[in-house]
């Protein structure tokens, strides 16, 4: 028996800490500082656990394989339940970790003024564990419990705010179509078993290939739907943007950032681990496809948007699809880009729906045509959703330009070497796609913080600390994983796509073999890009230009000091007219783009009808699909 | 006997996504979800039953290589399985309710508020 | 797509550019421009009329009694002119003339006025410059005895024909100039040389058409005059053509009967084709130069030019009537009923109020075609029906109010 | 130096804005006259401003009527200093035929100081150009006069 | 750290920055070809024109001008989005090389042209930032347009940089060469890229890019000055104003100088031999051969800017932005998928 301090059980008390922190809410969380105590421990040991792993598992390429019980391999078969702990799960786990920990720090405030928060806490943190049990569960089972778990808390999180508008009917909708992806998982578990007579998931990555037939490929195709539920994936993103409309902000960012990253871990583990032998073309060519639906698909619905956390949603789904084209191109510098761009996507999407909530609890509302001008009173949230929204667009230097370099790099590059054409056009959708991003976010920033003040926001106030900590902490995260993108890449990207790309280890640790790491080189862009460089020089520029313009008495303005009645020389200029609310609403922000798309818009617009009955319609149909495509190409 | 098991698993999957598919009615959809489910765990069940085995109730004395027993983890699974399906079923019926409070129906095509 | 000005773009990148270079290069304004205003004070007569006439209300004077005589001094203020030039054609002694002169900035606005002074005379109280002419004036009504023609001077200043005048004064009064001096009770008329403008009013004005202007025929003293004749001459004009008046060519034709001469028509033809001479009732048409525009056929304010070919009948009973019946008809009419509350006519023209009128004469100074005549002492206010254009001067120049219009 | 620089600048470039207060469009098609090749306004540096803003000389056409008068002086007051009000034709000057209406609020004078008149009904684009020329000297003064 | 040597190239580098490929740099020749614009487009109308300093003019003006603050905008935003976009340009004109004249010759390349295409949007951003602090709603009419002529441009210029990447790795066999350095060495050593029948378009649609990057006429709907008073800077006065007319002017040098990055870049490299041709060694050669280079860039800018600039301009009326869209997403589109289909089968 091991140590119980030792690090091999750190996996199973980084889950065990979020699990237990939720029980000993609902005993104790009437307390308004026990729960907000209990809840931040949990979060931040378990964070604080996995950080602990890094430099083993990142760093040496070690393997930690933890059999529940110690009931080990017997007879060739993997009987106990095991957690195996790779690179690729630790690169999730902390992310999630992270998502949480942030996401946590941010509802203490947010949360405050809502009813039943232990129960809050308690789905809170049950949502966390269960994603994180799901992401380091080596057993197929094990991760089908930790579905139906976070999709439970995440329902039910969702359907939290209950008199919002829409939470109920959110909430519903997912738990159906949840309830199919879920249906989906089990039934694809229950069909591989069938094959190969065990769930636990290096075993049956090793016995697969010899198994390979309809009934498995079936279960792939089950497998495969199930996840795109969780991950959201076209075409089952409406509901992403119905719940994280209506879910609170905190769990929006769990949903945006945690629960499609399961999704995407689960797809991940399944086309790389599982079915690594198959032949990977097809594969390939779907994940991609689907990818790059999303993408596209997801961005131009965001643009037709006018809430703000509807917006986000179908973003989020649209960076999700960049995460799945990256990681179907299978080269080592296209999985590394797309889980880099995972990581990025957790960390400015959190920011955004954070500053999103930071909005919706001060003014009451997201409704992108009635908010304006709110830079004045929320300076620094204002600051930080610039930020994510960089980030978000690809703009240089933040994070998500770095990943989506990759991103866009990778998927030419692999062009180039397969010289297919199809790559190509999913280098120029990423490419577009990263443009069309930039206008929803700028039409956000005009709807929501510039542009005019509606009188009835007047007395709007910049939110409580402990939000806009929560929100500077990843705002940091954004600028730092954006300027230090070698260092992402060698620390967690990088290790986490050799993991993928060497299923064999993981087997191997499973059965308590040390297989060496290869110390394959990282992987290389062809362009060059060091932002690091380039923030220099543009500080040197700006601080140059700045210094000039200082000199020349560039901040010698007049303004209106003393902000009573307005002369008319600092008001607006309405060709002579008295200043009246006038702003143009935020769907119609960019109609010349819209009309030249006006019959895929408003096909679009047809298509999410809302009924819970079509999108059931849709995940039958894909489901359909992906057999079909499964059982022809393969 | 097996072939009609696995028959009527896939017929009962259907037959649930059919229900949810096609019916206006949210207490039919609920119920819908829960015939898939029964399909699944029947599946499931299906797959761990050996003709002629015995129940997997040994004693480690009494196991030995000859014994032959249905699998006993399907079943395992099955009991897990049955227990989220109950629970989906209530968490889904508790939204249900609330739903017809909230929108004063429970037809599908009305409960659209969020769309586009 | 089509780019039409591709060629266009090309070719005059290599040409000479098409600007005037203004600031660089002066640029002098057309022909006929009118510009700034130059007023020529020594010219001035103080009619008054371009002020009336001027629609920006750009003209102003002031006016100082000097020991001299009245001191006027008219004002144009450019910046709120429409160089229209109506004052200028108004001006029938050419004070005002508009230059090409287009430059016209000023940074304050005293720039843009152009003002002129100059001494009005009393009529009366210069014995000086009267003294030289009197001998002329006194050798005249000298000369004249029983049968000799008078014939119209040829300088265009009037002749008195002292069998007709009867010392009313009139012709002083009406003179713009101050030049005529006219003594009731001494039975004299002088006229001051110097000072004659030759502008014609007072033979316009008198009522006993007493004096002869240039183009007048001779009178012979002692036999009975013909004024009459030449309207006799108009009269069976309309007659010849019985059915419909007017030209084929849609050239204007006169209607005699109803003409006033009041040389309007003439003023407003775009082509200069009219020639109208009030005094000598002329109304000549120069057919090259007319482009039947109908121009004097809309201004006309006696409908006494016909365009084209138009039905007479309907017209041609009014035509006949007018010059016997109507004035003397309607004028009793206004003074049956003096109790009764005074409505004004409903032609046009003015009707006096006897019981606020004073008799100051303003009215009849002002009216531009003298077809009033009041008279002070007599307490009388006549209008001349046939002269009237309507225009309504009178009332608005009335101090009391006394005019209905 | 760089004030004097700034200076030349500022009676080299100088920018319009033309305000129309109840014009009848005579002196607004001179004004675009003025920017046409035959006088070509742009030789001087000047340029059309489509916002209050950029503009240095402030060019108002028509009587300014009451209901413009309001909506004129904001617009004025919008311009950035140094400014200079150029009033254009004799409308803005004085009402012109249109005074003692009851519609006109009157000479724009009576409002605001004004820089240049340019009189004439309308006035030629030279004039413009001249008037234009002379708003540019005072521009170029109140610069100078600035700080 | 602080030796010598490492001053000499903090000093080196902050001459890069401040003076040659950099600000004032950028600063001279960006309003000389914009005033060059300027006049040209009058020649063509047959007027005479403006000065050619004329920007220089209106720069120092607006320099002079008060800056008024609206009370509705966001004051920091409003004064801090124009510099950062001036900025932002001047760093990309280090990046892009002066035929074998490169910043960053002895370091690691920064930006790729990927980066660079990126790097672009910045400007436009904050300009879009800085209208919308504002807070006028013709400045959110004129975002509106702005960002959708920035989507409209993206597409063709993202197919033109493929296909210049994908044309130069063809030709050396190694996939891609997305290094702006890279693609210019390729064309000092193999002749100019336009000279290959699959660019021809690709430079087409790169000439008819450089307008609507830059917005100018006829693609200048978001700024449209008659009818939305200037759209995004209608609040703008004063010295950020200036600072927003210098941006767009250097917006043009360096579109331009990227046009001759990308399709020209063998004219000016033959220099270093000419000079050493006549015998010239040294210092005073390589200084010699540098500013011939670089008289040549600023020739070839002056070229392109009259043609895609200026004579686009002066044949042409305002497109409204929805024909913009339409225009930049079919005809140049085209033009680039030629260039890019062509390139990938290896023509």
């Amino acid at each position: 028996m091991m140590n119980v301090l030792s690090y091999q059980h750190f996996p199973i008390y980084a889950i065990m800490v979020l699990f237990l922190g939720a029980f000993l809410i609902v005993l104790f969380g009437k307390n308004k500082i026990a729960r907000s105590c209990l809840a931040l421990l949990s979060v931040t040991g378990s964070l604080a656990l996995l950080v602990s792993l890094v430099p083993r598992v990142m760093l040496n390429g070690e393997i930690i394989t933890y059999w529940m019980g110690n009931r080990a391999y017997a007879g060739g078969y993997a009987i106990g339940i095991a957690l195996e702990v790779d690179a690729l799960s630790l690169f999730f786990a902390l992310l999630i970790a992270v998502a949480v920990f942030v996401s946590c720090v941010y509802s203490i405030r947010y949360m405050e003024h809502d009813d039943n928060i232990p129960q809050y806490y308690t789905l809170f943190l049950m949502l966390a564990g269960g994603v994180l049990g799901l992401v380091l569960s080596g057993d197929l089972f094990n991760m089908f419990i930790m579905v139906e778990i976070l999709t439970f808390a995440a329902v039910a999180l969702t359907a939290f705010r209950n008199t919002a508008r829409g939470a109920l009917e959110a909430a519903f909708k997912y738990l159906v179509v949840g309830s199919i992806g879920s249906t989906c998982i089990l039934a694809g578990t229950i069909m591989l078993y069938a094959q190969v007579h065990t769930l636990n998931f290096a075993q049956l990555s090793a016995l697969i290939p010899g198994h390979l037939n309809g009934s498995t490929r079936v279960a792939f195709a089950l497998l495969f739907v199930g996840f795109s539920t969780k991950a959201f994936l076209v075409p089952f993103h409406p509901l992403a943007a119905d719940a994280h409309g209506a879910a609170p902000a905190s769990i929006s960012v769990l949903i945006s950032g945690v629960l499609t990253k399961s999704g995407i871990y689960g797809i991940i583990r399944l086309v790389y681990f599982l079915f690594q032998s198959m032949g990977l073309r097809p594969i390939q060519f779907m994940l991609v496809f689907v990818g790059s639906v999303s993408m596209f698909v997801c961005v131009t619905m965001a643009l037709a948007q006018h809430d703000f956390k509807r917006l986000l949603a179908f973003h989020s789904i649209s960076q999700i699809g960049y995460v799945l084209t990256a990681v179907g191109l299978s080269t080592a510098l296209g999985i590394s880009a797309g889980l880099y761009h995972a990581m990025n996507h957790t960390i400015f999407k959190g920011l955004l729906f954070l500053a999103a909530g930071a909005v919706l609890h001060e003014t009451g509302t997201t409704d992108l045509d009635r908010l304006g001008g709110l830079s004045k009173r929320m300076p620094h949230t204002t600051v930080l959703f610039l930020i994510g929204a960089a980030s978000i667009s690809g703009i240089p230097p933040f994070n998500g330009f770095a990943s989506k370099w990759l991103i866009y790099q990778a998927a030419y590059l692999r062009a180039v070497e397969t010289g297919n054409i199809g790559y190509l056009l999913v280098t120029i959708i990423a490419l577009v796609t990263s443009t069309l991003t930039l206008a929803s976010f700028v039409k956000v920033s005009q709807s929501v913080f510039f542009g005019r003040l509606p009188e009835e926001f007047k007395d709007v106030k910049e939110v409580p600390f402990g939000m806009r900590f929560a929100m500077s902490l990843f705002a940091i995260l954004c600028v730092l994983t954006g300027l230090l993108p070698d260092l992402v890449t060698k620390l967690l990207s990088g290790p986490a796509a050799q993991a993928v790309l060497n299923p064999i280890r993981y087997i191997a640790a499973a059965r308590g073999i040390e297989m060496p790491v290869e110390n394959a080189a990282l992987p290389q862009a062809a362009g060059a890009w060091s932002p690091i460089n380039w923030l220099l020089l543009l500080g040197i520029a700006l601080f140059a230009i700045t210094l000039v313009a200082l000199l020349g008495k560039y901040d010698q303005v007049s303004e209106n000091a003393s902000g009573e009645k307005l002369p008319a020389k600092y008001d607006l200029f309405f060709s002579g007219e008295k200043s009246v609310y006038s702003q143009v609403g935020g769907g119609d922000l960019f109609w010349g783009f819209k009309h030249n798309w006006r019959h895929y818009f408003s096909f679009m617009h047809d298509l999410h009808s809302g009924v819970v009955n079509d999108y059931a319609l849709w995940a039958v149909v894909a489901l359909a699909l992906a057999i079909a495509f499964l059982q022809i190409v393969l | 006997m097996i072939l009609m098991n696995y028959i009527a698993a896939f017929f009962l999957i259907v037959l649930g996504l059919y229900t949810i598919v096609t019916k206006y009615n949210l207490v039919k959809t609920v119920i819908g979800l829960s015939i898939m489910d029964y399909g699944v765990n029947l599946l499931i069940v299906t797959i761990g039953f050996n003709p002629g085995g015995t129940a997997p109730i040994f004693t480690f004395s009494e196991l030995n290589p000859s014994s032959f027993f249905v699998d006993p983890i399907p079943q395992a699974l099955t009991l897990t399985s049955i227990v989220i399906g109950a629970c989906v079923t209530a968490m889904s019926l508790a939204l249900v309710m609330k739903i017809y409070e909230q929108y004063g129906t429970m037809d599908t095509r009305e409960v659209r508020r969020l769309r586009g | 797509m089509d780019f039409p000005f591709v060629k266009e773009a090309i070719s005059s990148l290599f040409k000479k550019s098409s600007c005037d270079m203004y600031p660089v290069r002066p640029s002098e304004a057309a022909p006929n421009y009118r510009g700034r205003i130059v007023f020529h004070p020594d010219k001035c007569i103080n009619c008054m009329m371009c002020e009336r006439v001027c629609s920006g209300s750009a003209i102003t004077h002031t006016s100082e009694q000097t020991p001299e005589g009245e001191l006027v001094t008219r004002t144009f203020y450019l910046g709120s002119c429409t160089f229209c030039a109506t004052c200028m054609d108004f001006c029938t002694h050419g004070a005002i003339e508009f230059t090409r002169d287009y430059h016209m900035i000023a940074t304050k606005e005293e720039d843009l006025m152009v003002s002129g002074t100059f001494l009005k005379k009393p009529p009366v109280k210069k014995p000086k410059p009267a003294a030289p002419a009197a001998p002329k004036a006194e050798a005249k009504p000298a000369a004249p005895a029983a049968g000799t023609v008078i014939k119209p001077r040829d300088d265009g200043k009037p002749v008195q024909v002292p069998s007709k005048c009867v010392y009313c004064t009139i012709c002083a009064k009406k003179c713009p100039a101050g030049a005529l001096e006219v003594d009731r009770a001494a039975k004299t008329w002088t006229l001051n040389e110097d000072e004659c403008v030759g502008c014609g009013t007072c033979a316009e004005a008198c009522p006993k058409k007493a004096i002869l202007m240039p183009g007048d025929e001779p009178v012979t003293v002692g036999a009975p005059a013909a004024p009459a004749a030449p309207k006799a001459e108009a009269k069976p004009a309309p007659a010849a053509v019985p059915a419909t008046i007017g030209r084929e060519d849609g050239k204007p034709v006169q209607d005699p009967d109803k003409c006033v001469y009041c040389t309007i028509c003439a003023k407003k033809c775009p082509a200069g084709a009219l020639e109208v001479d009030r005094a000598a009732k002329t109304w000549k048409l120069d057919e090259d130069s007319c482009v039947a525009c109908g121009t004097c056929e809309s201004v006309c304010p006696k409908k006494a030019i016909v365009c084209g070919v138009q039905d007479a009948p309907a017209e041609a009973p009014k035509a006949e009537e007018k010059p016997a019946a109507p004035a003397p008809a309607e004028a009793p009419k206004a003074e049956d009923k003096p109790a009764a509350p005074l409505k004004p006519r409903d032609d046009g023209r003015p009707l006096q109020d006897p019981s606020k009128c004073v008799y100051c004469t303003i009215c009849a100074k002002k009216c531009p075609v003298g077809a009033l005549e009041v008279d002070r002492a007599a307490k009388t206010w006549k209008l001349d029906e046939d002269l009237c254009i309507g225009c309504g001067t009178c009332a608005a120049s009335c101090p009391k109010q006394a005019i209905l219009y | 130096m760089f004030k004097k620089l700034i200076e030349e600048s500022t009676g080299k470039s100088p920018w319009l804005f033309h305000i129309n207060a109840g014009s009848c469009n005579g002196c607004d098609i001179e004004l675009v006259s003025v920017l046409t090749p035959r006088y070509d306004a742009e030789r001087l540096g000047f340029k059309l401003a489509g916002t209050p803003r950029h503009a240095d000389i402030v060019v108002v056409t028509g009587p300014v009527t009451q209901q413009s008068l309001n909506r004129v002086l904001r617009t004025i007051e919008q311009v950035p200093e140094p400014r200079c009000i150029v009033t254009m034709g004799s409308c803005p000057q004085s009402g012109n035929v249109f005074r003692g209406s009851y519609a006109i609020a009157g000479p724009l004078s009576k409002y605001v100081h004004v820089d240049v008149d340019v009189a004439g009904c309308t006035p030629k684009p030279e004039a413009v150009i001249d008037g234009l020329v002379k708003a540019t000297e005072i521009l170029r003064e109140k610069r100078r006069a600035m700080k | 750290m602080f030796s010598l040597a490492f001053l000499q190239t903090a000093l080196l580098y902050l001459g890069y920055i401040l003076i040659f490929p950099g600000f004032l740099f950028c600063f001279v020749i960006g309003l000389l070809l914009c005033g060059i614009d300027r006049k040209a487009v009058a020649r063509m109308q047959k007027r005479v024109g403006p000065p050619i300093l004329q920007p220089f003019y209106d720069f120092f003006k607006l320099c002079g001008k008060e800056t008024i603050v609206p009370a509705a905008a966001n004051r920091t935003t409003f004064m801090l989005a124009p510099l950062v976009g001036l900025a932002a340009l001047v760093v990309i004109q280090l990046f892009i090389p002066v035929f074998n004249f490169r910043v960053f010759r002895n370091l690691p390349e920064v930006a790729d042209i990927i980066v660079i295409l990126y790097l672009l949007l910045i400007p436009a951003v904050s300009v879009m930032l800085g209208g919308a602090a504002t807070g006028s709603p013709y400045a959110g009419v004129g975002l509106s347009r702005e960002m959708v002529t920035v989507l409209a441009v993206e597409l063709p210029l993202v197919l033109v940089l493929l296909s210049v990447a994908k044309t130069v790795g063809n030709a050396l066999g190694n996939g891609l060469v997305f290094s702006l350095s890279g693609i210019v060495d390729f064309q000092a050593a193999h002749g100019s890229l336009i000279g290959r029948v699959s660019m021809i378009p690709a430079a087409l649609a790169m000439l008819l890019i450089i307008p609507g990057e830059t917005g100018n006429h006829p693609f200048d709907a978001a700024e449209a000055e008659t009818e939305i008073c200037e759209g995004l800077l209608a609040e703008y006065s004063g010295a950020p104003l200036g600072i927003y007319k210098l941006s767009h002017a250097v917006k043009m040098l360096t579109l331009t100088s990227l046009f001759v990055a990308l399709f020209l870049g063998g004219i000016g490299t033959g220099v270093e031999h000419l000079v050493a041709a006549i015998g010239l060694t040294g210092g005073f050669a390589a200084a010699l051969s540098l500013i011939l280079q670089v008289l040549i860039l600023v020739l070839l800018c002056i070229v392109l800017t009259l043609v895609t600039i200026s004579f686009v301009h002066a044949v042409t009326a305002r497109l409204k932005i929805e024909q913009l869209f339409k225009y930049y997403w079919t005809v140049v589109t085209g033009l680039a998928l030629i260039s890019l289909v062509l390139a990938w089968y290896g023509y």
